[in-house]
């Protein structure tokens, strides 16, 4: 904690970043939240523990936050993820974010370009949560029509808050495609049909982009696990087609690009 | 107010005479991690125990999606079906008196001026039994709103657990009266007057003044740093709308095939960019700093200028499920301070 | 008695669809049920949700006057997915209609006054029902000025209607285009709105200004009102906010404590001295 | 009772299976009626969201088809296609979405025969699924209002 704090004041009092974006104290005990420390006092509330699971790489896209300045952002490993990711999408250059890569023990570790958070991250492990693999594993296990009828009651709930999408670091477009009406791809409206074609067009649109870090369905206030959709293909695209998310910054994107011989077994 | 005794165990006994007489059931239940409520038959089929319901009882009245009209197209011709709204009587059980204040507020909206045809017909459909609060979280704030966890404002029938194994009734309504008609026999007279239920209740902490928050808004709407520091963490979605029960700004859409189609509202929040964003690219409220101010003034400012009452009911739900842990109270107990 | 549906439209027929400008039209609507035609009443500055069934609605004064019964019209630009939508209509067409909503100019306040109208672009539409409104009730009035701007002589709406008052010995017309968006046989002015407006310098005893237009033509005119000693209470505009309803319920049209589509569109500026500016 | 004649929306390229189809009808093979054939540049434009549209829209079965590998008229557009089908198969399989509803042919202009024996393939094969219920139930619930949860 001290040297995260004594990190972020140097840096804060030697203008080197304008922000510090990181975890704070949150409003109920148990709580952390996004804070963005401009000036060397207010260090005293950064701190970082397991309560810290917010992907704060969303905060790097908002234009309010890209105001301040250049930015330092505390590092988990799926912000690290997420921060490879974006500028494999060209969305943020090199140098312009500072990472502050932390661990379990307290060190934090200077990221200040793409390279070194490559590096950093190379050596640790990308799989999902074992919770993750199990809820997974139990789905694909089902019967066509269980899944359906699984996902249908999930998605029942659904209220169409885009919670999972403000809070996606790689759902940073100016304007959705939920959003394009000319014609009206997707329905505005929450029932069962325009809640069903809004996450496969999520999933679709974040196909082989996630990168894996289950702020969707964090966000969700109904709890819907939606992180599943987009793990499910990520998992489906690094298996078929060898690329994984988040892991360099100039990685090709699995729907752009192709190979002579992608193998397939269902078209005629 | 009268004050009856009802057996928890008869709360079967009570739904059973409720669905014969033609009423729905809505009760909280569980739906994975959340409470949500849902169409009921028996006590057993509720949440347990929770706190807060994740979702307000507010789809009752103003579903998140409901038709305003069909039509069909014969040729060039256009055939408009005049939605009828029929609405089942129902009955809510097992809200929060926070939640059943909330009805008023949303009355006030849909009942000024304009009526509101859908929103009236469910209204008067609709009949409230609150649970008294035994239990809070920090979240929860309904005492520095003008409410309380035992507060019988909008219930028409409010039941605290007393003890165990008992409810004590208090009639608020003559509609909470016909409730207690529909099964007199599982409703005991209070045995020695009027019953304290204070001590049962949940302590809620007032967070600030009322007073002195409505006193002070109007003064800093203009400091635009101040909000857009609140907002800073703010991530534009629409979580806290759609789960505020006392929220009701709608969207209205078309959806059609080349048969026919229909209009529906479906709920919309201030907080979302494209809110007031117009065709030509202008957008009265661009940063989310402003789009926050929106919904703190018109909640605790406007909506009282102009409608007499403020459009919150401190149930906690937007800072509880807010996924940047924007907490409402939190920010409005700050700007309370500034005043002082 | 069951309470009508408020979102429930009128059902009206396209009787006409005029050319104005790249991109604009204006409809001319008859009412399909003769009964509703005859009782349909309307005030000047009163706007209405113009729906095209499969799409949507959208939001735009009516542009005809009170005074000519028998039909509305709006004039409108093709923007977005409903406007794009209107825009496809033909002749004969139906399309729904919700309305009149909103307040009105007060414009029985105003006989005997001197009435200067200040407009660009597609912002005209709402200051021409008040146009016509006070030129078929002309002897109440006093001198009728109108100062009318668009980017290019293409952009200018309403042209033969324009011609029409030009003619007419009893309104002083203005017409002006922005630099460069003049043709070789252009009479008019050549300039910015403001800039013409502080050229004419009309007179502010005893007069009103009504003033529609670009949000930016309306910043930089409002100062050369105030030069020529208009006070906020004689200065009006009409106020387009997004809007669904138009009866005070969707909540999107809200500003402070007014919601536009009850309290507006119409503000004298004073009105909107204490309004948060977003609109 | 009538036989259940299924509704099928088929997507193809401009270059080859549209041209394909052509040659089916010019050669005078008969195939089956049930395919609504909407013609498109290039199966790389074949956004994922048209073929939603289509079961939206009351289709019971979906083909895609478009130039083999290697025979695009715009070189690579179709290698793109065949990667969103595999990615997007997969997901709608994920969902519990019936994939015996999609079909996916490479057609060329010279495979007028090919064209009707896998349409009447896939037509039969709907035919025997049924009406697509799962999704024409869940267009049909945007006629009810959602009161609760």
């Amino acid at each position: 904690m001290d040297a995260l704090r004594n990190k972020a004041r140097d840096l804060l009092s030697d203008g080197s970043v304008q922000v510090v974006i990181g975890y704070g104290p949150g409003s109920v005990p148990d709580q952390a939240r996004a804070v963005f420390l401009r000036r060397p006092e207010q260090v005293g509330a950064l701190f970082f523990d397991d309560r810290c699971h917010q992907n704060l790489a969303v905060y790097l896209t908002k234009p309010e936050v890209k105001a301040l300045g250049k930015p330092a952002i505390v590092g988990t490993p799926a912000i690290l993820r997420s921060i490879l990711q974006l500028a494999a999408e060209n969305q943020i250059a090199d140098g312009q974010v500072l990472a502050l890569g932390v661990d379990g023990d307290g060190r934090v570790t200077e990221l200040p370009d793409f390279k070194s958070i490559e590096d950093f991250l190379a050596p640790l492990p990308a799989d999902l949560s074992p919770q993750e693999q199990e809820q997974l594993a139990r789905i694909e296990a089902m019967s066509r029509s269980e899944r359906w009828n699984y996902w249908i009651d999930q998605l029942s709930c659904c209220l169409r808050c885009y919670a999972c999408r403000a809070a996606c670091p790689l759902c940073y477009c100016g304007r959705c495609a939920v959003e394009a009406n000319q014609p009206q791809w997707i329905p505005v409206a929450p029932h069962p049909r325009g809640v069903l074609e809004w996450h496969l067009a999520r999933a679709m649109h974040l196909a082989g982009r996630c990168v894996n870090c289950g702020s969707c369905a964090k966000a969700c206030p109904l709890g819907i696990p939606i992180h599943l959709l987009t793990q499910m293909l990520s998992q489906e695209v690094a298996k078929r087609f060898g690329l994984q998310a988040g892991r360099s910054a100039k990685r090709e994107y699995v729907l752009g690009t192709f190979k002579p011989d992608d193998a397939e077994d269902f078209i005629r | 107010m009268e004050q009856r005794l009802l057996k928890r165990e008869s709360v079967g006994q009570l739904f059973a005479k409720l669905a014969d007489a033609g009423w729905r059931i809505v009760g909280p239940c569980r739906s994975g991690e959340a409470v949500v409520f849902k169409d009921v038959h028996a006590p057993q089929e509720m949440a347990a125990d929770y706190v807060q319901t994740t979702l307000s009882p507010k789809s009752v009245v103003f579903p998140r999606y409901e038709l305003l009209l069909r039509y069909r197209f014969e040729g060039k011709d256009v055939k408009i079906d005049d939605e009828q709204i029929t609405v089942v009587p129902t009955v809510i059980f097992g809200l929060r008196p926070c939640d059943a204040r909330s009805l008023a507020v949303l009355n006030a909206v849909f009942s000024w001026d304009y009526q509101d045809v859908f929103f009236k017909t469910r209204l008067e459909n609709t009949t409230i039994i609150t649970v008294s609060c035994t239990t809070s979280d920090p979240y929860c704030f309904c005492t520095s709103v003008n409410g309380g966890p035992g507060d019988p404002q909008g219930s028409d029938l409010l039941l605290t657990p007393f003890d165990a194994d008992e409810y004590l009734v208090e009639i608020v309504t003559d509609r909470g009266r016909a409730i207690v008609d529909q099964a007199p026999e599982l409703f005991a007279p209070a045995a020695g007057g009027e019953v304290n239920k204070v001590r049962v209740l949940a302590d809620v902490p007032v967070r600030f003044e009322m007073s002195r928050l409505v006193e002070c808004l109007p003064r800093v709407f203009n400091d635009e740093a101040f909000w857009a520091e609140q907002a800073m963490r703010c991530l534009g979605c629409g979580a806290c709308a759609f789960l505020c029960p006392a929220c009701a700004c709608f969207d209205i859409q078309d959806e059609a095939d080349r048969q026919g189609g229909v209009r529906y509202r479906c709920w919309d929040s201030c907080g979302l960019s494209l809110f007031t964003l117009h065709t030509s690219g202008h957008n009265p409220r661009t940063t989310q700093g402003q789009r926050w101010r929106q919904r703190v003034m018109h909640k605790f400012s406007y909506f009282k200028d102009r409608l007499g009452t403020i459009a919150c009911v401190g149930c906690g739900r937007c800072s509880r499920s807010c996924p940047a842990d924007m907490n409402l109270a939190e920010h409005l107990q700050a700007l309370a301070e500034t005043s002082a | 008695m069951i309470a009508p549906n408020i979102y429930k439209p009128y059902l009206m027929r396209i009787e006409k669809i005029t050319d104005e400008a790249p991109g604009i039209k204006t409809f001319r609507l008859v009412f399909t049920d003769e009964q509703e035609g005859r009782d349909f009443r309307f005030k000047a500055g009163q706007f209405g949700e113009y729906g095209v069934f499969g799409e949507g609605e959208c939001t735009f004064c009516i542009a005809s006057s009170p005074t000519r019964t028998g039909y509305i019209e709006c004039t409108f630009r093709q923007a977005g997915r409903v406007t794009s939508a209107l825009a496809d209509r033909e002749e004969g067409d139906l399309i729904g209609f919700r309305g009149p909503y909103g307040n009105t100019f007060p414009i029985d306040d105003w006989q005997g006054k001197n009435l200067i109208f200040i407009a660009g672009g597609i912002a005209l539409p709402p200051l021409r029902c008040v146009i016509w409104n006070v030129l078929d009730l002309r002897d109440r009035y006093g001198d009728v000025t109108i100062v009318y701007g668009a980017r290019t002589v293409d952009d200018l709406v309403y042209k033969h209607e324009l011609e029409e008052w030009r003619r007419r010995g009893d309104v002083k017309l203005i017409t002006t285009v922005d630099p460069g968006g003049e043709t070789p046989d252009w009479t008019g002015e050549v300039g910015f709105v403001p800039t013409i407006v502080e050229k004419q310098a009309p007179s502010a005893a005893n007069a009103v200004a009504l003033v529609c237009g670009p949000p930016i033509m309306i910043k930089l005119t409002l100062p050369v009102l105030a030069k020529l000693d208009f006070t906020p209470d004689q200065i009006y505009t009409t106020l387009e906010n997004r809007m669904k309803c138009g009866v005070g319920k969707c909540g999107r049209c809200n500003v402070g404590k007014y919601f536009v589509c009850k309290d507006g569109p119409v503000f004298t500026l004073a009105q909107l001295n204490d309004l948060p500016p977003e609109y | 009772m009538t036989e259940f004649e299924p509704k099928i929306v088929a997507f193809v390229c401009n270059w080859c299976t549209y041209a394909g189809a052509d040659l089916t009808g010019t050669a005078r093979i008969k195939y089956a009626p049930n395919v609504r054939i909407i013609r498109l540049p290039c199966t790389g434009r074949i956004d994922f969201m048209l073929v939603l549209k289509a079961f939206a829209g009351g289709a019971d079965g979906v083909i895609v088809s478009g130039c083999h590998p290697g025979d695009c008229h715009y070189t690579a557009g179709n290698y793109h296609a065949r990667r969103r089908w595999i990615v997007f198969r997969k997901l709608l399989d994920f969902v519990g979405f019936d994939i015996d509803r999609i079909h996916f042919a490479w057609v060329s202009a010279a495979e007028g025969a090919k064209w009707a024996e896998f349409v009447n393939a896939v037509t039969e094969r709907i035919r025997q699924l049924g009406p697509f219920e799962d999704y024409h139930k869940l267009v049909a619930l945007g006629n009810e209002p959602i009161e609760v949860a």
